[in-house]
């Protein structure tokens, strides 16, 4: 498969009047095209950040980040759901999730369409008019978490798309997500600090750990597609599991 | 800079039944909102000496007493009415306009303290506090008034009340008010019960200038010397008008500002009383006419009193018609 | 309902204390008149008032307003986009609030004889700034996260511009265009010192120089109802188009 | 350091450019004088100007500004927090703002006769408004949702109006009062036409009845320095006080 | 154990322009002094609401809420922590954790004393300075943590405090939660999606559902305490997880 992004030598650093605090120094990583890669990491190691690099909002410190084959330009062909879900008081759970199809000149109604078309399968039917405000916090993400899918990109940055969800609300996203992955044929980099979710979706896993210098420790998930639901209770993927674990625990106990 | 702006409707004046000629519009800015003394203009449309002459009237109300000056200063109207001395001190400034006719002859901005006062004359106001709106003539008139009555004029408080001249003096937080008229504020002040005492300021000392007259631009009196004889023309018969005929010609005015603002008969009445004799010089120079005595007069005085620091030359001031 | 009804009876009250006090007081009418001869002043020139000289003002305050709204938005815009907006601009318009009219009445009479441009033209320049600064302070405001969520769909200034920034900038400027709308009052009033033969400001002036303290009060009446209706209308709108602003939460 | 640099050649080329078109178009100097005959009357009369007036009117100025903060702060909050203040006072302080001046001087007159205070008071009606549409505008502006969580702290009013509403205001409040500290010039200028015998405003008038344009734009042009030192130091002070409100993302 | 907090018969209905929605009716709980009680439930089904109810922000519609024995103001006798971090921008990370403390009259300095006492524990100590808008989303989460910590009250009511943390962190924070719990006495109310983190942590478990009518489904968990560390590889563990798990996910699909 081609690289689809594509970090060479970056650096990154926030230089803030309080204190400088690196994220990156002299680190390598690549995103192949139609795959789906996770990033796990510490609280505070950096992975947001390194989001924010990849959807072109930062820019590094020194290296180069290249993008479908040279296209440097990442605003606007990258698609991200930030952390934080980022809703408009002002617009409603509708509109706020059509945003992204406004933006690529879809006449509004037909966005709205669209966006119908979608809310069911979110759990949001009852609240398409409703405003943020009246949304619990897992309705708001999913609210988010749509607007992200809408965007069309051929790169999906998730920051933690599911963190506010129950297990249940979580499978049926997961499930959706990777229908969806599959069927469009888009590349997915995806934040979770919830392993098992890691291993079950993705191709590869990156491990990062805080001021990550060189490159990140990956994993091979090598489990079929499509992945069975009780993939979690074989013995390789309590093993994986374990491993990655480990190499989170162990890379903070070294730390300390 | 040419003629008169189009006007914006309610001012402009003329008979207008049916008269086939084109009329000549003309503009003059009065030094206030119209009130007793600019009957004569009025007299003038109403009668139609401005249409005998082929003229038309456009009235226009200044937003400040010096406006007047500019405005015909910078060919923006024809003519403005106006304070002799300010002619003199615009033309100090490098402000080319002439004085054309004096109206009202005499200063009517006498000095006035209340009659229940101790002011029995102005050197009484000697430690006192007087209202001015901070003209530097004000300042001019007062000095001359009370060192000629043999006080002390730094001893005296001057205080710029600009819009508040009556205020002033009814609620007491000024002695003497030096500013107002004796066709107005001293109406209104015995109309609303606070009587007034006025000091002339002639029998003080100060030259007997010309409160209101008539000024045009110099080049105005230079290229269009007919329109400016024409306007003084209408202007006197206007006045002969309004002294034979004074109540109509109150009335008339009290009708046409009925449609805007609601004068006082009673005091315009007073006004005018007041007003009708200090137009003419008791008789020995007819309305209008103007001397070079009375220019050189008064800028010897305003040089003394450093109200102007360059030379004026008083035959320059105004014309001769 | 039982709010107006407050209101009615507390300005009733206000009424009757002020009449006491200056009748009390021996207060001259021609400082401060009574509010039934205020009323009375109000009955005998009511149509003159109100059918000669409030359509006029009134005319200018809106044109004025409305004008002044256009030019503020712009200012505010280059202000806040443009370096040289904010370094220039600025300081023309600060500068230009602090000029008294008086000093460029001849100005605005050469330039606009004694037309209605004129009193627009003052109205504008006592009603701008506030807009302008409410505008500024409004798009300074924008939360950047969500400008950055904007830019990664690929949304361009304009888009980023009416769908981030105006939302988040309208109370600050409505903040603005409330001041702004009760000073509209004044300015058209001010504006007709230039040079008019109608309208409230010539009216409440020659008033004012002819001692009828209880005719200009009368005038002042009106502008106050004006000035009322104005602002009202102002935060009636704010209210409908910002509500997410206003809504309390339960 | 180069922003500065900027502002100075911008600065200087206005200058410029206004001098050529004054001259150009022979503009009369008693209209608009140019920048040299203005720079001219101001370096002949520096020593007047500087030390005579320039203090009287800001004395006036700072006085009457400050004044207006606290009295605005004080009915902002009555207006905000109260039923009866939003229904009777913010009425009456709209009204307020619709009064002429010119009718409320010979009131101001009878009250404060010529002392500071009049000028004063006019300074505070005219800066006033403002901050208190700023101030209740701004704490409005409230997030419930964190009024919520202080109280389950067991916060008590004080404590929220202290901890929350008011850094949540302030960038209202500031608005406002970058308007009112523009306005505060004009307004002790304003003032003391009320009766004075030194000041700015005073000299002001003085000048333009001896039609000395060039003398009155002379002060105009301190006065416009006056309002520039306030507007910035107003805005210098917003910067430093709400950090997180400028404060750009990276 | 006495009763510190008890619901009964309660309705609560959001009553919007848009729509009314009705969270509880006729329903009746407690939770008992010294108690760790979890509630978990599918996203949107009303937790968040329970809490702010528990909290005193909200009044039932019907029905009594009985707190300390009569005494029945809650506000200020109750530390809430909300979903939402809500951090205040203009506040340093040790102002908004010191918050609490400032507003029971403890002196600044003091307060802030206290603050930076705890930091290290949460893996704050290099940012007790920043803004919150410097911090990453699972340490803008410990701060808001800390903070209802230091409210010090009998009961506290913890809306998805660990959502955003990796396991590790999360971890070390339930660690740190059961340790403080244990020496201070209180009553803990924990909203979490994470069934493993409920019996872990909890003495009885309460099971939601959308549209709760009556009382909620409760488990009680029967395993002593100090619970090890390898807990969840137990065979009851793993049972009591499954036994969850099904009475949460059957729930929706009876619904459906
Ligand atoms: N705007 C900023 N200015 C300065 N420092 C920042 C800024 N944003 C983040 N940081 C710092 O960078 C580090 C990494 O933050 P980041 O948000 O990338 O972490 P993360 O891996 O996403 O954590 P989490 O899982 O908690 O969301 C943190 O130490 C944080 O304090
Ligand atoms: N302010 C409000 N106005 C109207 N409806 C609301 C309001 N707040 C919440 N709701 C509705 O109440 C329901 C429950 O919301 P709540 O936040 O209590 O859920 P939750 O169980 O906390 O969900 P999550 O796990 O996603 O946080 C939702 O359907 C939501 O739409
Ligand atoms: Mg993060
Ligand atoms: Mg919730």
């Amino acid at each position: 498969m081609a690289t689809l992004l594509k970090f060479d030598n970056i650096s990154f650093t926030y230089d803030s009047e309080r204190e400088r605090t690196t994220i990156l120094s002299q680190h390598d990583c690549e995103i192949k095209e139609n795959e789906f890669v996770s990033l796990v990491g510490l609280s505070g190691c950096g992975k947001s950040t390194v989001v924010k690099l990849m959807a072109g909002l930062y820019q590094p410190t020194s290296g180069e980040i290249e993008f479908n084959g040279g296209a440097n330009e990442r605003l606007g062909h990258v698609s991200l759901m930030p952390q934080q879900d980022m809703l408009m008081p002002w617009r409603t759970i509708t509109e706020n999730a059509a945003l992204p199809l406004e933006i690529q000149g879809v006449r509004i109604k037909e966005a709205e369409q669209q966006v119908h078309e979608y809310l069911p399968s979110f759990g949001l039917e009852g609240v398409a008019q409703a405003f943020p405000d009246q949304l619990s916090g897992g309705m708001r993400q999913r609210v988010s978490f749509l607007r992200a899918m809408l965007g069309g990109h051929h790169l999906l940055l998730l920051d933690e798309p599911f963190s506010a969800l129950d297990a249940f609300t979580r499978r049926e996203m997961q499930l959706w997500l990777t229908d969806t992955w599959q069927e469009w044929g888009r590349s997915i980099f995806l934040i979770t600090h919830d392993i098992e979710e890691a291993i079950f979706l993705s191709d590869r896993i990156f491990i990062m750990e805080k001021g990550q210098t060189g490159p990140f420790q990956e994993i091979v998930v090598p489990f079929e597609r499509p992945r069975p639901n009780n993939l979690h209770l074989t013995k390789e993927f309590i093993e994986l599991r374990s491993k990655i674990t480990e190499l989170l625990f162990k890379k903070e106990t070294n730390e300390k | 800079a040419c003629g008169s702006n189009p006007s914006n409707g309610g001012a402009t004046e003329g008979k207008g039944n049916g008269g086939a000629t084109e009329l000549k519009k003309v503009s003059i800015m009065l030094d206030w909102y119209p009130n007793a003394v600019h009957s004569i203009l009025y007299a003038g449309i109403d009668q139609g000496y401005f249409e005998e002459k082929g003229l038309e009237l456009d009235i226009k109300i200044p937003a400040d007493t010096t406006d007047p000056l500019k405005m015909v200063a910078t060919g923006d109207v024809d003519f403005a009415m106006n304070y002799q001395p300010q002619v003199v001190m615009a033309r100090a400034e490098n402000i080319p306009v002439v004085g054309v006719a004096p109206i009202v002859r005499h200063p009517l901005n006498w000095l006035m303290a209340p009659e229940d006062s101790d002011v029995e004359s102005p050197k009484d106001l000697e430690g006192k506090t007087i209202g001015y709106p901070a003209i530097p003539m004000n300042e001019a008139l007062v000095k001359t008034i009370i060192e000629t009555d043999g006080g002390d004029s730094s001893k005296v408080n001057l205080v710029d009340v600009n819009w508040d001249l009556m205020p002033a003096i009814t609620s007491g937080n000024a002695d003497a008010i030096s500013g107002g008229y004796i066709n107005h504020e001293q109406v209104l002040l015995k109309k609303n019960g606070h009587p007034v005492r006025a000091f002339n300021p002639v029998e003080y000392g100060v030259p007997d200038y010309h409160e209101l007259m008539l000024v045009t631009s110099e080049k105005l009196a230079e290229e269009q010397a007919d329109l400016v004889k024409d306007f003084v023309e209408v202007m006197t018969k206007g006045f002969e008008y309004v002294q034979a005929n004074a109540d109509e010609a109150l009335d008339k005015l009290l009708e046409r500002q009925d449609a805007s603002f609601p004068l006082e008969k009673d005091v315009e009445e007073e006004s005018l009383s007041v007003l009708l004799p200090l137009m003419t010089s008791n008789g020995e120079a007819k309305f209008g006419s103007q001397s070079v005595e009375s220019w050189a007069a008064v800028i010897d005085w305003m040089k003394e009193q450093e109200l102007i620091e360059v030379d004026v030359d008083a035959d320059a001031c105004f014309i001769k018609l | 309902m039982k709010n107006s009804r407050l209101l009615l009876i507390i300005t009733v009250a206000f009424g009757l204390a002020w009449e006491g006090i200056v009748r009390l007081l021996n207060v001259p009418v021609f400082i401060l008149p009574p509010p039934s001869r205020i009323f009375a002043a109000l009955g005998k020139h009511w149509e003159l008032l109100l059918f000669t000289h409030l359509p006029v003002t009134l005319w200018e305050v809106i044109l004025g307003l409305f004008l002044s709204i256009v030019i503020a938005v712009g200012a505010a815009m280059l202000i806040h986009f443009s370096e040289i907006g904010e370094r220039v601009l600025y300081p023309i318009v600060i500068a230009s609030q602090t000029i008294p009219i008086v000093a460029l009445s001849p100005i605005l009479i050469m330039w606009f004889g004694y037309s209605i441009w004129g009193k627009v033209a003052v109205t504008i320049l006592i009603t701008f700034f506030p807009i302008v600064v409410g505008g500024v302070d409004g798009l300074r405001a924008t939360n950047q996260e969500w400008v950055n969520l904007m830019k990664t769909m690929g949304a361009n200034s304009r888009q980023i511009f009416f769908k981030v920034q105006i939302p988040q900038a309208l109370p600050a400027f409505f903040s603005g265009l409330k001041v702004a709308a009760t000073a509209s009052v004044i300015g058209a009033t001010i504006g007709e010192w230039l040079g008019a033969s109608a309208g409230l400001g010539f009216f409440s002036r020659r008033a004012s120089h002819n001692l009828q303290a209880d005719l200009l009060f009368a005038t002042v009446f009106l502008l106050s109802i004006a000035g009322f209706v104005l602002f009202y209308t102002i935060q009636w709108i704010e209210k409908k188009s910002i509500p997410w602003f206003y809504e309390e939460k339960k």
